[in-house]
């Protein structure tokens, strides 16, 4: 693999994880929210 | 000691878990008195023993116990006065029944030498180096009552103490009971026998759905 | 209550900034002399790094908290902080390991700092394990913090021993007595642009991972306050000839 | 401390150790499934004389903080709720509770390290240097070892998991202990100071202590 393709692969775990993360918790906060009735 | 009642709950709420178990319990209990406890299996009967044991903390509510607040580390100092017996032995099994009770003595700061004339009182005297986990359900509550007697106690908690014992013991258990009362102690039962309960207890009261009535 | 259940939008909005920053950084910055592009893994790598290392004390700090007060905000702070470190030390690790093989040729390498940072991921990941088997809140935050206390301060003993067993790990890149190593302004704007992004990063999912705390624990009270009945409901006069 | 502290840390040890003896299972169980770990390696990595050699002193530490575990959470040392409300109603501090038991677990660790090691030393054909800094290690390794184990296990005592967390949280947090006790073998070996790993077990055991004592009321707490 040449160097970049490395740097690709690297980045890409880095911020598709972060942003995986960060969508989860959003998803949970909706969720969550809902199944307490609070619609705020 | 004097005048102040022994147990004081009021508005007291027990959570295990994620479930309510107890709510709103007010209770008062003063020297002397033997109150009985009713209720259908799960009420939260065994729960309410344990709390008034310092062993389980209080949601919701105030409690205090022989002086002591029940979130404070005060209840640690009282442990010691009380005595509750519950429907499974709390006794080593691989310990001899004496054993059991030498251990109880050594934590409690109590001479060991009151053993064998415990064991004797509760009828046991010739089974002292019997294996508690090979004696039977009743000699093991024996041992306990023994154990209560040993400790000297200013309440006693006994959750079905009538359960597993012959016709002796349920004797031995009574007049231990009056006494600790005459003594200015408390005792609270845990009893589905109403009438027996009835015919010993100065009153009673009754949890339904994790509150008194 | 009112004003922390709120919802907020900007940490969403923080995040999605401070990561375009860095990641336009990291890539404008030069090629190394020695590393060539593969430097600008370093940029995701220390960042990730610095931040699981705050996360934990994050979490030491939050447990101490609590068992002086008792109060579950402590506790909440810490549950926070040490999911999101322990994927930022998952991510560390993860990085780590694609810069060692086009470097060094291999996954893994016994180094010290390396060796540390995997057994931290373990001890958080036992602690975020231990945080799952209750629901009793109270219970739940004595247990968590009793070993987030523990899991901290074995960590200063977990990394001098570790050292002395092995070191073979570049020294630090950025801290240095003799000055910063990185001599390049624009290689070192985009390492410190990773470390300051990554930390709104970790500072914005701490404010929505405690938001989601919140609501999971109201979630349980209201469950137990209204929908499970009462200990002793459960059971009812048994109704004689309805089986017969 | 009072003198009725002390007291009830001997009544506790003396619980563990009569219960321990009735049951046999560190003696019976846990030692026997140490020794045939043993036995078990060189079926997996190869029969050499001389890597077993090598390679048998850091395989007995792995074994013992990895079995050592069991024996901290073992049934002889666990106890059903009844037990243990039986114990505090007869006035036992949370701390005396947590000291008693951590010396029972050392010294039945200590007996487990001492038969597996002697199995060790005979499978793999290792030599028994510096005997006096060796029994330190052991001894080191041992308390450490049972502090961590009951500490972590009166961390998940009455949450659902029950002791089956306890091995997963002692392993990473035995770190220290393992080098310690490896590195002083080699350093004994090749004739260099040990001292260094010797502190840093003894740091380990002096913290958890610490730890232990200071928490065992808030843990003890339902």
């Amino acid at each position: 693999m040449s160097q970049w393709a490395w740097v690709a692969f690297a980045y890409t775990i880095a911020y598709g994880s972060l942003v995986v993360f960060a969508v989860s918790i959003a998803v949970r906060i909706r969720t969550t929210r809902r199944s307490i009735g609070d619609t705020e | 000691m004097s005048g102040a009642p022994l147990v004081e709950l009021s508005g007291v709420g027990v959570r295990i878990g994620s479930s309510q178990i107890l709510r709103d319990i007010d209770l008062q209990i003063d020297a002397g008195e033997i109150v009985g406890l009713f209720g259908a299996n799960g009420a939260g009967k065994t729960t309410a023993l344990r709390l008034i044991a310092t062993l389980i903390r209080p949601a919701q509510g105030r409690g205090m116990v022989l002086g002591a607040d029940l979130t404070s580390p005060d209840r640690y100092e009282i442990r010691r006065r009380i005595g509750m017996i519950g429907h499974v032995p709390g006794i080593y099994p691989e310990m001899t029944l004496g054993e059991n009770l030498r251990y109880s003595a050594r934590l409690a700061g109590v001479a060991t030498t009151k053993i064998p004339e415990v064991l004797a009182a509760v009828g046991l005297a010739g089974a002292i180096d019997r294996t508690a986990g090979a004696s039977s359900h009743g000699m093991q509550r024996r041992a306990e009552f023994a154990r209560e007697l040993m400790i000297d106690r200013s309440l006693l908690l006994l959750d079905e103490p009538h359960s597993a014992l012959d016709r002796d013991a349920v004797d031995l258990v009574e007049g231990l009971i009056e006494r600790k009362a005459d003594e200015g102690g408390a005792v609270i039962i845990v009893s589905h026998d109403r009438d027996r309960i009835n015919a010993i207890a100065s009153r009673s009261v009754e949890l339904t759905g994790g509150t008194l009535t | 209550m009112q004003s922390q259940t709120r919802i907020r939008r900007w940490p969403w909005i923080a995040i999605g900034l401070s990561l375009a920053v860095a990641f336009t950084l990291s890539m404008v910055s030069p090629a190394d002399s020695v590393q060539g592009d593969l430097v600008r893994i370093m940029y995701v790598h220390v960042p990730s790094a610095w931040l699981a290392y705050l996360a934990f004390f994050v979490t030491f700090i939050g447990s101490v908290a609590y068992l002086i007060t008792r109060s579950l905000r402590w506790d909440r702070i810490a549950a926070a902080s040490a999911e999101i470190g322990v994927y930022f030390t998952g991510l560390a690790i993860a990085l780590g390991m694609t810069w060692a093989k086009p470097t060094w040729g291999v996954w893994w390498t016994w180094d010290a700092r390396l060796t540390l940072t995997a057994i931290m991921f373990f001890v958080y990941l036992g602690y975020l394990a231990l945080r799952r088997t209750t629901d009793d809140q109270v219970l739940r935050a004595g247990r968590a913090s009793v070993l987030g206390v523990l899991g901290a301060i074995q960590i200063p003993l977990v990394h001098f021993s570790v050292i002395w067993w092995r070191t073979l790990h570049q020294p630090p890149s950025l801290v240095r007595p003799d000055g910063p190593a990185i001599q390049d302004p624009m290689m070192l704007a985009a390492l410190i642009g990773g470390v300051v992004a990554f930390t709104i990063v970790y500072v914005s999912l701490m404010v929505k991972r405690i938001e989601l705390i919140h609501l999971e624990d109201r979630k349980v009270d209201m469950e137990s306050a209204v929908e499970r009945p009462v200990a002793g409901e459960a059971v009812t006069a048994p109704e004689l000839g309805a089986s017969s | 401390m009072t003198t009725g502290f002390w007291h009830q840390v001997a009544a506790v040890i003396e619980r563990d150790l009569l219960r321990e003896r009735r049951r046999g299972d560190v003696l019976w169980i846990t030692i026997p499934f140490g020794a045939i770990a043993l036995l078990l390696i060189p079926l997996a990595v190869g029969t050499d004389a001389a890597l077993l050699r090598q390679i048998g002193p850091g395989m007995y530490w792995v074994i013992v903080m990895l079995f050592g575990v069991l024996v901290a959470v073992g049934k002889a040392s666990s106890e059903t709720l009844p037990q243990q409300d039986a114990s505090s109603l007869a006035g036992l501090d949370p701390a005396a509770g947590f000291v008693g038991r951590s010396v029972s677990s050392g010294v039945l660790l200590l007996i487990f390290e001492l038969v597996v090691g002697l199995v060790a030393v005979g499978l793999y054909n290792i030599s028994v240097i510096g005997i006096p800094w060796l029994v330190l290690t052991l001894v080191l390794a041992a308390a450490g070892l049972a502090l961590l184990g009951t500490l972590t296990g009166a961390i998940v005592n009455s949450t659902s998991a029950g002791t089956t967390l306890v091995p997963l949280l002692v392993a990473p947090l035995s770190v220290p202990l393992l080098l310690g006790a490896t590195q002083a073998y080699d350093g004994l070996r090749f004739g260099h100071s040990i001292l260094s790993w010797v502190l840093v077990m003894a740091t380990v055991v002096l913290i958890v202590a610490m730890i232990g004592v200071l928490t065992a009321r808030p843990l003890q707490e339902t």
